[in-house]
């Protein structure tokens, strides 16, 4: 199972910065925010972490349809479908592969744009650790999206509408951590309640996902 | 081990297509489904691996032993024709010798290092076709297999097939031209055709469990 | 004799294996000595201290970026009207070193507005019109990256530069426009005429005119590249049909 | 011309709520937002106008890359070049559906979802009005990004990459008109550099489009 | 009016595949391309229907006189095959007549109704043919068209294109299989592969401006 993991890490790149463009959609989301918002320090300060989670949900977003809508028209879900791996393994692979190529650089990034919104010194930690833990939750997710839509041409709306009310747990409690964090408050609870979301997410999510292929391929 | 299969009707989006399907293929045999375009064959193959429910009726194997392969070839285009047979291998456990011997077989060593992209629409069919040779799986199940292949290449094509039976596998084969495989058995679909639910045709689920709730 | 000669493959590869280790140690010896010049021998700034020292990297490294990507678009448009490859693989050659331009001064930048504005980053138009510019870069080279056939990519790169270049005069307006009724006056950006005296002009001088020797060599260099790169493909693929 | 209009049209609607899905995504985009940055109305009617315009343009960006892909991929876009209609014309007609499917319906949900962020009251007037003239520019914009990459293989990312520095004077002008408007301060000029893009933009950037649709059949 | 071409040399991904071509095809008559997979069919017909510039030679017919058809067919899934027909009709400004002509000579009357992706491979395929016929033009450039079509349907398809030679048109069809068109004239373009260009073959304009610059 390895092997499609690294099937589709080798499609990302090949694809020309299957990993540069979530991040550059992720910068260019905390650009624009300013540009509607307006340049004042103090009002980017305080909405910095929420934004800083709303971008990188919308670039996981829009990465989402890449992780099965390109294998369903080619054929190759038919065929793993058919072959010697379980589809709920194919499913965890894939969300991996996702998670490989946009959570994990939108984590690592988010400081850095964090210095363009103006985020308070504190907030710095605090935003990276709730991305690093939810981020992955986001990933999987979205799979369970994307099975749902796969069958569907150009479903990539229609996976974000599905996607989205889904994806408010794990954003209130990323956004809250991020913003206590921010204001020098206590985090432990609303990490606790995220680190269980994802858990949770990971843990039970690809049997639904799996469910939902085999529908949309039948 | 054979594949068998008896009173099985098949449906497409809810529409039952064919019934009363009966049929047996064993090691070494091979089948060739026919019929005028329309009748159902691409949706029997689907529900032979498993791809689908039947309407009714049973299959003796289970679909793991079936390598299916139809007009979508599951390739990469970015991806080389080695790295793309090589993916296969790795999911089905066959190994880098299967490729090698894959890419011998289908007369694609030379474009090896291609990008899948770069191929010619035959070019394109043959790779599909060397991803069976690595299944190593029993039973091939493959819709319209020759179509855009060259005279030479769709005898490469059947070499291959011979070389599977040989080997004791199975093959069912849909088609519309003739795959210069003499020896193998060729069953009619038109027999087949689901009659109209009003004539004693089969109908679906739904259907049956409605009949009559609309007196 | 036209400028055109130069444009012949031929007498490229030639004319710049010749010219590029000159300009390479042209411009190391103008790097070297503004640099040393400007950060061991000029005093430091009554205000803002020896942090006014970043400027001999940041102001080269920032008129670079800009003028690189005005650069590209002379040589899209030779690209697209008369059909030079050389040209076409300089831009594709050049825009590396402007991304890498505009990164160095926006760091650079960032470090030198710590200790003067008290913030990494403040949505000056001046920044901010740079930051687009950064974005700009992104695009251009990811387009080349994401398309396979070289002339494809040429001119489908050569209309975004063209396209492009357009918006971005129209951003830095907007900027400016966005900004001006909020000024906090956070832009210290110092105007030559009045900041800057000549003690810490002549040493700039010579580092502006080591960046551009800099880029020269760079983008020779890199455009032979290319030009072999592209050339070892066509190679590649002959090779194949035969 | 006009066939190709109705045609995309009730492709969108066949393809389950074409016009729908832009609308969700706006509505979904501002109702995160306070997830994200914590529900302080003073806050909330601050950014309001600015988060309007930025949900308005992401809500257009994730439908660009039906505008031109799907048409590729099943081939009508070969069939289209060798049509007897100039490319010209077919880009502008498809940038044409794109506004009647996702600008339109945007402008007019506008002012509801003001409501959501607790937009002030002058505001409603002024950010429908931007964005009826505004929106027409990120469809044809948002056209010729199509255009670029419709030969690449699930181009969505790259595409918003390219297009996003091009809708920054748009964004500008158009949050501008909005945020003074809300304000009760002057809007004129904004507005007219808001009407003059978008007109410069309808004018010229087809010819661009048609070209770069033209290189990528190749 | 006739489609006559004289030492074209085509390109795909810059590499030659064909050069040194040179035919003509007169009004009512048909020309059949022939060769291996990979000779470059499909690159030649993209060129004559303008879809990509030739490398070298000429072309008389501008590419407004010409209907190209190739594997993808322009079909619309959730369109029904009425509605797709009759969109090509308006682009192509012929009229609703047409397109109930066209459906009626490709056999598609009783599938009006239904949507395009409830159709079968051939099915959808007789509907790509059908589009040819509401194009109105004379020159048919045609790629592999009976791919996926049964005995019947190809007999259907050979009628129309008779049909169209004996309305004047002309026709250039790759094809691998029998098309059931004695009368037509068959070009192998096995002679016409491109040489490499050490051997004397055409080079592209990147290779030929480049040779001798590295010495
Ligand atoms: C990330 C932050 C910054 C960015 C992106 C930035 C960008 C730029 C740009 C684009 C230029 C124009 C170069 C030209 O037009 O020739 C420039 C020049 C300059 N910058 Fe910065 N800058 C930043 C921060 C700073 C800071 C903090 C200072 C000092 C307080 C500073 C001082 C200067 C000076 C003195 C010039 C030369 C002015 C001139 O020649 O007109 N910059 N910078
Ligand atoms: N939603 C639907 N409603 C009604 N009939 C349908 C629907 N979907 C498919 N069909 C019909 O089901 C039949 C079976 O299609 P299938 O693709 O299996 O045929 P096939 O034998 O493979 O034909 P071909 O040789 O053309 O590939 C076709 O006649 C098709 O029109
Ligand atoms: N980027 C590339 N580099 C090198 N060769 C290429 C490239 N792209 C295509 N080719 C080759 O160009 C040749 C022509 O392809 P084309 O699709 O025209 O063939 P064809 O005659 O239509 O074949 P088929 O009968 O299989 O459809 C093929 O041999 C193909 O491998
Ligand atoms: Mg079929
Ligand atoms: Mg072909």
């Amino acid at each position: 199972m390895i092997a499609l993991v690294i099937r589709d890490l080798r499609l990302a790149i090949r694809a020309g910065g299957g990993f540069g463009l979530g991040l550059a959609f992720f910068l260019i989301v905390t650009v624009l925010v300013p540009f509607g918002v307006g340049p004042e320090g103090a009002t980017l300060a305080k909405i910095a972490p929420g934004i800083l989670w709303v971008g990188a949900l919308l670039a996981c977003l829009l990465s989402l349809d890449r992780i099965l809508a390109l294998d369903y028209e080619d054929g190759s879900l038919d065929l793993l479908a058919t072959a010697p791996i379980p589809l709920e393994g194919v499913v965890t692979m894939k969300a991996a592969a996702h998670w490989v190529t946009t959570g994990l650089p939108l984590t690592l990034a988010a400081p850095v744009f964090g210095v363009l919104l103006n985020l308070p010194q504190p907030g710095f930690a605090w935003v990276t650790l709730s991305l690093a833990i939810g981020t992955p939750a986001l990933s999987v997710i979205g799979t369970f999206g994307a099975a749902l839509t796969v069958g569907l041409k150009r479903g990539g709306l229609l996976l974000s509408l599905l996607v989205l009310p889904l994806y408010v747990p794990t954003l209130i409690f990323g956004a809250e951590v991020s913003r206590r964090g921010a204001m020098g408050m206590e985090t432990a609870t609303p990490l606790l309640l995220l680190a269980g979301i994802t858990a949770a997410a990971v843990a039970l999510l690809p049997f639904a996902s799996a469910a939902a292929i085999r529908v949309n391929l039948r | 081990m054979d594949l068998s299969v008896s009173d099985l009707a098949v449906a497409r989006g809810g529409v039952p297509v064919l019934e009363g399907l009966g049929f047996a293929v064993a090691g070494g045999e091979a089948l060739i489904l026919r019929g005028p375009n329309g009748i159902g064959k691409t949706t029997l193959l689907r529900t032979l691996a498993g791809l689908q429910p039947p309407l009714a009726g049973t299959m003796s194997l289970p679909a793991e032993a079936i390598a299916y392969a139809a007009h979508a070839d599951g390739l990469k285009a970015t991806l080389t024709v080695a790295e793309n047979l090589a993916f296969w291998a790795a999911v089905y456990g066959t190994g880098a010798s299967a490729v090698a011997a894959a890419m011998e077989r289908m007369n694609l060593s030379q474009l090896a290092p291609r990008p899948a992209m770069s191929l010619s629409a035959g070019q394109k069919r043959r790779l599909g076709l060397a991803r069976l040779l690595v299944t190593g799986r029993p039973v091939w199940v493959l819709d319209e297999p020759t179509v855009s292949l060259d005279t030479a290449s769709v005898a490469l094509f059947g070499e291959a097939v011979r070389g599977h039976l040989a080997a004791g596998g199975m093959a069912v084969i849909a088609t519309h031209i003739d795959l210069g495989l003499p020896e193998a058995r060729v069953l009619d679909l038109g027999a087949f055709k689901a009659r109209p639910p009003g004539e004693g045709g089969i109908s679906g689920e739904f259907d049956r469990s409605f009949d009559g709730a609309f007196a | 004799m036209s400028i055109w000669e130069y444009a012949n493959p031929k007498k490229f590869m030639q004319t710049s294996g010749w010219l590029l280790p000159w300009v390479a140690a042209l411009s190391a010896v103008a790097l070297v000595v503004g640099l040393v010049w400007g950060f061991f021998f000029t005093p430091d700034d009554y205000k803002q201290g020896s942090t006014v020292k970043i400027i001999y990297i940041h102001v080269p490294s920032a008129m670079m970026a800009i003028n690189i990507w005005v650069m590209m678009l002379v040589a899209s448009l030779i690209w697209l009207i008369r059909r030079h490859h050389v040209s076409a693989l300089a831009a594709k050659a050049a825009a590396p070193i402007g991304v890498t331009m505009t990164l160095i001064a926006l760091f650079t930048g960032a470090i030198w507005g710590e200790p003067m504005w008290g913030t990494w980053w403040a949505w000056d138009p001046r920044l901010t019109s740079f930051l687009i510019l950064f974005l700009f870069y992104l695009g251009y080279v990811a387009l080349w990256e994401a398309i396979d056939n070289p002339d494809t990519a040429a001119d489908l790169t050569g209309v975004l530069c063209l396209v492009g270049s357009v918006f971005a005069l129209l951003s830095r307006y907007a900027v400016n426009f966005w900004n001006q009724g909020l000024h906090q006056g956070a832009s210290l950006s110092l105007d030559k005429e009045e900041n800057v005296a000549d003690v810490f002009y002549f040493p700039l001088l010579v580092c502006i005119a080591g960046f551009v020797g800099l880029f020269v060599a760079l983008l020779l260099l890199r455009t032979r590249t290319e030009i072999r790169l592209r050339r070892l493909k066509a190679l590649e693929a002959r090779e194949r049909m035969a």
